[in-house]
This record gives structure tokens, C-alpha cells and sequence, in this order.
């Protein structure tokens, strides 16, 4: 069976998310990843957004926002920023997410507020980016406050970097024990889900390491495409391909074909 | 209570001015923002704004891709599915518009604490990232420790740090439904609009509906927003286009990426600003510039049942024509 | 979702513990309240009960007069104009129970806070006053210095006190409908009950009325506890009684002065408990007790109006009856 | 025309408030004088109550509580606690308020917590109370936030106290600048409302002193019944006398003559 790069991310980050989490997705990937786990085979999951929109299934196509009509015309409750963010997300009290990146680091740190010539830590000044890219949004909040989180992002050199131009969200920050010395209460990054492969952070060093590639790339190819020194797993394996079961579960989800169209 | 209906003129007249710090209310930046209100700071040519967006929105784009802006606070400034805020974008990387990051959560509390009349509040995110040390205001120190402080829990000793709180000088905020005195219910995510009523020092409610003060004691648990903090109501439907209004109307997806590709170069915002921004001013000649295919199409949403317990209780274009009469000075 | 229905007789076995830090959802000390569930606490004879109220109601005012109380926070321990609590106070009297003060406004806040999960949340009240100066956590220190300590905000060196925030163990929070996963309506003021919904490890909630769940998506704006936080749900009609439910019945007058005066001695509290408390087990014979005169009297409240839009999605006794045998163990 | 104590006093409260004003009430007096001056001269009163019920007038009697039903059966907006203590009055927004007082000192500082026999800052230790009272529920609040609130109170010497034995809403403290120095939002105590006349603080000491008393009383019996020697103003006034209309006004509102009842 036919399927993009797209499909794929979003049915392996699926199946990271398990039966009854209380999730807090985000518009696009993020949303699909959770709405196909549901369907899948999560069926008490329970997502909600940033928004504090709750007990939602979207309709007519994929939400062209989080608090888009899409998502708003089957909804148990909704409530504010303050609970779906502060009341559920930073009290500790979610157990998962999915959030992208534009940029993305060896230590899970994301970048998702600019891309600079040269960067703040690196110039010691806070000068406008060449690039203005969203800011964290609720991300940063996730990164936090979550049991775990799931980051989704394109496989590519410039994206993949050693250090990113500027932490948005934080991840294991400078790897070991520098995240838990700041006390955070969610427990960071559980893995990288790009567009080659899965990374997993170093239990002891934090750094992300290939845990499993595409059948349709090589560990070569990820490690070019990755600017620092990619770690291998010494059982490394090829993630299993999508099941005409789990791309009939996405499709049904994905009804207007927003990841088929990317490729 | 006071009939406060305004125009939409008179409201920007007389609640905005050039150098103010400003919030508009949006419930993210699909949904509910009083954008047509914004349009009409564009035409009285409001600048040197401080704005305060929880989110950004095409409100922001706008006002920033016309020059109006010389800082902003955010925590999210794109525009969701329809890519990233180009106006907006355009400014901050030029320089013409500082812009101050806080993540969504922490923008949250800082409402929260500006409606608590707090100069600070607490935080555990925006710490230990580039959110806390990077700031426009202070671009010369890297990492920035006077942005957001750090503090101490007394009882534990755990630390903490510490947010600037937000009063702005106004809020346009976008409801569903208000009464004309300043009542109103919002249908969908509230996002901060609850906070923000409290922490501003002057509102004005930008309503896509009137209705009868009688909806409003039906449903006195929806009224989230209250006369007692209102200065100004301004009935204009369809105030969130080309954004959604749940219960009222869709996003209008086409015109969305339209407007944003138009704020990606200044001639570009100018000719969007001839056509879309200054040529009307009566919500007649609005109304007719969005054209009533995409009316009906917008209004064809899903959504549409969240009004019906509500429906009978709109007040009339004529009606509320008189009712505005009279707060004529 | 998972239906959750459960019977007061489970929820209470289940829910709660001796030593456990309880709070109970009322809307100040004459409105909304979980009653029915403190008194089936009463029944399985629950102790060392630390009980952390907003107000208090009648439902301190009994655990606390049948010695089940240990310690209580509270910002106000009266039933208003129905009196001093008489059995809340002799407790405090006596020694018994523990009573540590508040103002209402720091109770609320640390209730945030709690929902925060942080441990100390600011305050401009409670301090340079007794809330301040004397703790029963301390009594040996006064004035105290170790209940509210003080901390310096950053920005302008203004000095606040931290007070403690508060994370139940259980709330049985009383609301006027829910749907059978947790998703509740509340008629009426809130009071604290969002933020102790989300401040509570567990949550029970007491509901006058089950309702559809479609009634739950017509109104989202108004479903301020959601499932998802939400443990068990007990159907239990006129569940506030004698205290009211706004849009459902009227505090019982007659009845609030007598159970207060009863309050006031052990032997007396005795009695009311072998009469109003523990001869009851069914819904049945709780309404047979309150009896149909004054079911019907209280029952016409002129806040009656406020259910109108809700009553047809009302779920019969036979239907919720069938759904809570299929929760049962 | 034929009045009682109770109704002079919420006769002489509800002069005190002005129209327009955002103002807090409590049960029994307090809701009595607030709707009281709605009626009779402020028209525009923006009454709430600390469960956040606004937009009321009440039905069928005096509420027996500020969330009961007679109070809520025509409201514009229900909130919370968080919203109407919280935003509106510890943030300094609310113009005004009543509070009642079990015990209330030459500095207006009030106690509705407990009463003594030896109390807490003699003893230098917080035992039980020989009588609890409520505590302070909102007027602590209202003590720190509103711009200046109103306190009503039963004229006796054992309550008119030197000083009280637990304070639960602060006045001027210790009197002079010692309130100043503790930064709150609020103005104080704008007036002591007695059964007998009505104290205001000096300007300078924060001392309340008699400014006018009812014509049922004397001086002497003022000074009688208050355990500080009570300063007389020196263009000390009487009262006026409730109007007609007042009168007729206040009774419009008490309705079930709660006030009437008391004598």
C-alpha cells in the first residue's frame, strides 16, 4: 500500500501515544497523530487542546487551528488557557503531547521562535532573526509540564543541529542532569519522530540517539542529514511499515487528505 | 446599566491612541478577534502601539505589516495552518517591531496577574530557555536576568521565576453576544478573554450579536464578561472575518492566506489596505466588500447549533440602530 | 469516556479515608454543597478528617459535631443568616478541632494555586493582620511567621506574603447536572469549584440531576468540570438539602435553624443523626425523611427558570438506575 | 414616623455609598443599605457580592446567604470567588463596601473571628477562642482592597474595644502611617456606622472619633459605651432623622421587615 513520509510520521508518533493519556495536541501532525492513535487503538485517550477545548472529534477536514470550527462543533466543554495550560499542562497533570519543530537539537531542545545568522548565545546579544518564525506557543508550556512529549519534526541537516539558534522549548538543555537540575516537573522529551527515523534520548547522557530508520532510507542517509555526530543503537531497527489497518485508521481520520498531499 | 453601544468609529476615537499599550481579544489566531476594530485603528492611522497578544491573529499581522507597531508580547505569533504571520513577520525581522516571547501558558498567567493587579506572578516555564534570556527590552544582555527574574518559594525553597504582569491601557475583545450594556457570553475557547476583561483598564466588547438583557439572566453562568468592566460595546457582525466566530461562522480559509500573502511586502499590504481596509465604512459597505457568497458560505458552519438556544433573543439591525441613537453625544 | 456513575454508598467507601485531606465543594455556606455525601460519611463513620472549606455549611458543621474533624481551613465558618456553625464552634472551643483562618480571597487563591500545582501562590491579604499572626499549625509562635511568610516581588521590591496552596485529596463537589463521564453544569455561582476541580487528586461529584450528554455539547461554555478530571459521578437529588440548588430548590429554612440548634450539644447531635442521618440508606428514604410537603415547597424557587433550557435532556431515575448497575463492581 | 435602630443605621449606610459606585455587599445590613441607596439615590450602583452574582436585585425577602436563591434568580452573571474578591476587589478596583463587626477598635480594626478571655497578642500564644465566631470570610479582603468600605456595627462597650482581640480585617492598625506601611490597595475604613452615631477616622492619628450620633442618644451615652475615650468632633452633629421617603424607600426593599423586627 501507497503512503507518504507524512503518513507515516503521523502513524509512528500514533503509536507512541497509549490507551487513556490525557494528551494535549496541537494543530496539523500533532492532532492526526492523536486522532488516528484514538481511533487506533487508544479509544479512552483523551485529548484536549491548548484552548481547553475538550471531548472533541474534529469535523469536515483536518482544524485549520486549535480552536478552529472544525474542532469546536462537538466539544464537551470549553474553558480557557489558564486550565488547559496552567491547570493541566503545567501542574504536571498531562501525560503526553506532540509539538513540531523547525529546529531541533542532540539534547531535544526545540526551536520554533526564529532562525539568526548568528544566534543570541552565540553573539551575546538578542538581535531580530533573519527569519521570525511563531514563537513556543503552548509548546513551550508542554515542554515543562508534561509527563512526556513527542517531537515531530522534518529530517534535514539544518534542522537536525548540535545546538539550535534558540531554545523555544526546553528539552534535556545541555544533556546528563542539566534538565532535572531545573526542576521542572514533566519529564521531558521521550522521543524525536522525523521524517527518516525514531531518536531516543541516552538514558545517562540525554543525547538522542537512532533507535530505528525508515524502510525506505539508511542510516547513512540519516546520519548525513544530521549535524551532529549521530549515535547508533547497537540494535538498531527498521520501524515496521504501516498496516493497511493503521493507514485505513489514519485516512479515516486525515478525511481530506492533508498528509497525502505533502509527500 | 448603561446603554454603551458606540460605533465603531467613535469607539476607535475615543479608546485608542498612538502610543497606547493595546490587547485584542482573540481566542488564538483562527478564532474570535476583534479584527474589524483593528481595521479601523488602521484607518484613524494609530501607530507606536504596544500590543499584547496572547496569541498573534490577522489583527496583529495587519497592524504590524502597516507600520502601527513598535513592540509587541506574544506567545504564539503565527497563524496556525494558514503559515506564518507575514506582516507581523516582516516588522520584527526589519526591525521596526520588537517583539517580546513568552510561551502561551506564561502569557496565561500574566493576565491572570494583571487582572489580580499583581506586578508579578509565578512561573516554572520560561526558565532556563531562550524565553527568559532573550529580551527586546534589554537586547544588550545575553542571557537576560531582568526579564524574568528568579524567586523563591519560602516553603520549600524551590525557585521559581517571576513574569511581569499585564494591565494594558485598553482591550478590544470579541464576543459572541453582548447586551447593550456590556454582558456578554463567548461561544467556544474563552482562550484569556476572561482575564483580560479583568486586567484592562478600559474594554470595549466588539459583539458579532446583540441580544436581549433577558438572554443574558436565561444564561447568567455564560456571562463571563460583565457590564461592571465594560466602558464600550460595538455591535459589528462578522467583526472576526476572515477568522471564525463559533456558532456564527468558519474561518474564511480563502481569504485568510490571501490577506497574509498581501501583508508579505509593503506595496502589497497598501493595495490590500486600499481595497479591504479603507474602502468602507458603514458595516453595509463591509458587508458588501466580503460579498454575500462568502457570507453564506462562512455561515454555513457547523458550529451553527452552539447559537440556537440563543437565537431568539438577537435583537434587530433597526432595533439596535435606535438603541445606538441614543448614546449619540 | 467511561460512565462513572457510582452510589453514594461506593463513592464514599471508595473516595474516602480516615486522615485524609477532604474538601467539599459548596457554594458558600446556604448554596450548593455535597450534604448527602457528608453525612454518608458520617454514617461509615469516617475520623481525623482534615477538612479544608472555603466556607463552611452545614456539612463541616456536622462532621465537626460528630468529632470527625480534626483540623479545618476555612475563610468563613458560618451559615450566614442561619448563624455561627454551633457545631463547627464547639468543636473549635473544645479543642477538637483544629481552625486554621483565612480570608475567603486567599482561600480562592490558594485553591489556584493548588490547580497549579504550586506550592505557594501571592497574596496582598492575610497579612499584618491575625490571619497572619495566628496558626494552630504554630500556636506556640505568635505573632507566626512561619504560616504566610513573606517574599519580595523582583520587579519593584514590594513585599507579599505566600500562602500555602492547597491539593486535596478528594473533593465531592456538588453541581446541579452531569453527564454520566463527569461533565457537570453548575447553576449559580461557581464559588471555588472550578479551581478545586482541578486542585483536587480526586474528584467525586454530587449531582442534583443526570443529564444526556448532548445537553453537555450544547452548552460547552458552561461545562466548567470536566470529565477528565473527574473520578466518580453520584446521582443524588436534592443532594444540597437543606441547603439550596439554584434553579432546583430553595435552602429549607426551618430546617437549617434546626439542624444548627441541634448542632449545638453532643447528645443533641446525636439525636438529629439517628433521625436525619442514619436512618436512611435508599434515595427513597432521604425523601421520605425530607417529605413531600417540603420537597414541593422548596422546590418552587423563583430560580426555577434557570433549568428551563436544561429539562429535556434530563435522564429518569429508571434510566440512570440501569446505567449505574452497569459501573458496579 | 415609627423606625428602629437597625433601619436608622441602614438608612445612614446607604448615605454613605454614591452612585456609580462598584461596590461589594454581604448579607443582612449590608445588601439591606446597598439596595437601600439603589433605590433611593443610586440609581447606577454596580452592587456584586463575593460569589461574583452580579446584576441582582433581590426577590421574595433578605437573602439568607449571597449565593441564595433569592439573589440569584435574576442575575446578569454568575462568576467566582477568584473573580469577585480576586479581580475586583483585592486587585483595588471596588469603589466600596459593608462589613460587619463583632468587636471594632479606636483604629477600626475588626474582629468576626473569635472572642478571648485572654486573647492570642496578650498571651503571646493562639489557643482556642472561649467563643469562635466566623472569621473573616470576604471582609478581610474588602479590609485590604476596596478604596474605602464602611463598617457597621452594634454600639456596646464590649465591642467598641481599645483594641480587639483578634484582628481578621485590618483598619488603620496601630493608627498614624502603620497601615501606609504595609502597601495595601485600599483606603481603610471610611466611617464606623453604630447603633448609636457615626465615627470617623482623624486624619492624622487614624483615631475614630464621633462625628454625629442619632437623636435617641446623648454624648455621654456614646462615650459610655465605647472602651476608648472617644474624641467628640468639635462641630460634633446629630444625625438627621430618617425622611419619609427614606423610610419608605428602605421598606420597599426590606420587604420581609427583617430590620424592623430586631427593635
Amino acid at each position: 500500500m501507497e503512503y507518504t513520509k507524512q503518513e507515516f510520521m503521523a502513524i509512528i508518533t500514533g503509536r507512541e501515544i497509549k490507551d487513556g493519556e490525557l494528551i494535549i495536541l496541537g494543530v496539523g501532525l500533532s492532532m492526526l497523530a492523536g486522532y488516528f492513535a484514538r481511533f487506533n487503538h487508544a479509544p479512552n485517550l483523551r485529548p484536549f487542546t491548548e484552548g481547553g477545548v475538550y471531548g472533541s472529534t474534529p469535523v469536515g477536514g483536518l482544524p485549520w487551528g486549535i480552536e478552529c470550527n472544525r474542532i469546536s462543533a462537538n466539544a464537551t466543554s470549553f474553558t480557557n488557557a489558564i486550565d488547559a495550560l496552567g491547570f493541566l499542562v503545567l501542574s504536571g497533570r498531562a501525560d503526553n503531547a506532540v509539538i513540531g519543530a523547525a529546529q531541533v537539537d542532540k539534547y531535544g531542545n526545540v526551536n520554533t521562535t526564529g532562525i539568526w545568522d548568528e544566534p543570541p548565545w552565540k553573539t551575546g546579544k538578542y538581535t531580530p532573526p533573519r527569519v521570525r518564525l511563531n514563537g513556543s506557543g503552548g509548546a513551550s508550556d508542554i515542554s515543562v509540564g508534561c509527563k512526556r512529549y513527542l517531537i515531530m519534526a522534518s529530517h534535514e541537516k539544518r534542522r537536525f543541529m548540535e545546538r539550535v539558534d534558540y531554545i523555544s522549548s526546553v528539552g534535556f538543555l545541555t544533556g546528563g542532569d542539566s534538565r532535572e537540575k531545573c526542576g521542572f516537573i514533566g519529564g521531558g522529551p521521550a522521543a524525536i519522530i522525523s521524517t527518516l527515523g525514531i531518536l531516543r534520548p541516552d538514558p545517562q547522557t540525554k543525547e538522542f540517539y537512532l533507535e530505528a530508520y525508515y524502510p525506505s532510507t539508511t542510516i547513512e542517509e540519516v546520519k548525513e542529514n544530521t549535524a551532529w555526530d549521530l549515535k547508533i543503537s547497537p540494535d538498531v531497527k527498521m520501524v515496521p511499515e504501516p498496516t493497511k489497518e493503521e493507514l485505513k485508521n489514519l485516512r479515516a481520520i486525515d478525511t481530506t487528505g492533508s498528509l497525502r498531499k505533502k509527500g | 446599566m448603561q446603554n454603551k453601544l458606540l460605533s465603531i468609529q467613535e469607539a476607535v476615537a475615543n479608546y485608542t491612541w498612538d502610543g497606547m499599550t493595546y490587547c485584542n481579544g482573540a481566542a488564538l489566531p483562527v478564532g474570535s478577534c476583534s479584527i474589524a476594530f483593528g481595521k479601523e485603528m488602521v484607518k484613524q492611522q494609530r501607530k507606536n502601539l504596544n500590543v499584547i497578544c496572547h496569541c498573534g491573529s490577522q489583527q496583529v499581522n495587519l497592524l504590524a505589516a502597516v507600520g502601527a507597531v513598535d513592540r509587541v508580547e506574544v506567545g504564539f505569533s503565527g497563524l496556525e495552518v494558514y503559515g506564518f504571520a507575514n506582516g507581523l513577520n516582516r516588522a520584527v525581522s526589519s526591525g521596526k517591531t520588537l517583539i517580546e516571547d513568552y510561551s502561551n501558558g506564561a502569557m496565561a498567567l500574566r493576565f491572570f496577574g494583571g487582572a489580580m493587579n499583581w506586578p508579578f506572578v509565578p512561573t516554572t516555564v520560561c526558565r532556563h530557555n531562550d524565553q527568559q534570556w532573550c529580551s527586546s527590552d534589554y537586547p544588550d544582555e545575553y542571557p537576560c536576568k531582568q526579564k524574568i527574574p528568579e524567586i523563591t518559594d519560602p516553603f520549600t525553597g524551590k525557585k521559581y521565576g517571576a513574569l511581569r504582569t499585564i494591565r494594558p491601557d485598553v482591550a478590544a475583545i470579541h464576543v459572541t453576544m453582548a447586551d447593550i450594556y456590556g454582558n456578554a457570553i463567548m461561544l467556544g475557547t474563552e482562550w484569556n478573554r476572561f482575564e483580560m476583561s479583568r486586567a484592562s483598564k478600559k474594554v470595549v466588547l466588539v459583539a458579532d450579536q446583540i441580544v436581549h438583557t433577558d438572554c443574558i439572566r436565561q444564561y447568567p453562568n455564560l456571562v463571563r464578561i460583565i457590564s461592571e468592566v465594560v466602558d464600550a460595546v460595538v455591535y459589528w457582525p462578522y467583526a472576526a472575518w476572515p477568522q471564525a466566530s463559533p456558532g456564527l461562522y468558519d474561518s474564511d480559509s480563502e481569504h485568510m492566506y490571501y490577506m497574509n500573502k498581501m501583508m508579505k511586502t509593503q506595496e502589497d499590504t497598501d493595495e490590500y489596505c486600499a481595497q479591504w481596509v479603507n474602502n468602507w465604512n458603514s458595516h453595509e459597505e463591509y458587508m458588501a466588500l466580503i460579498g454575500k457568497d462568502k457570507i453564506e458560505k462562512i455561515s454555513q458552519t457547523d458550529t451553527a447549533f452552539l447559537m440556537d438556544p440563543y437565537r431568539k433573543w438577537i435583537r434587530s439591525d433597526a432595533e439596535i440602530r435606535e438603541l445606538q441613537d441614543r448614546t449619540k453625544g
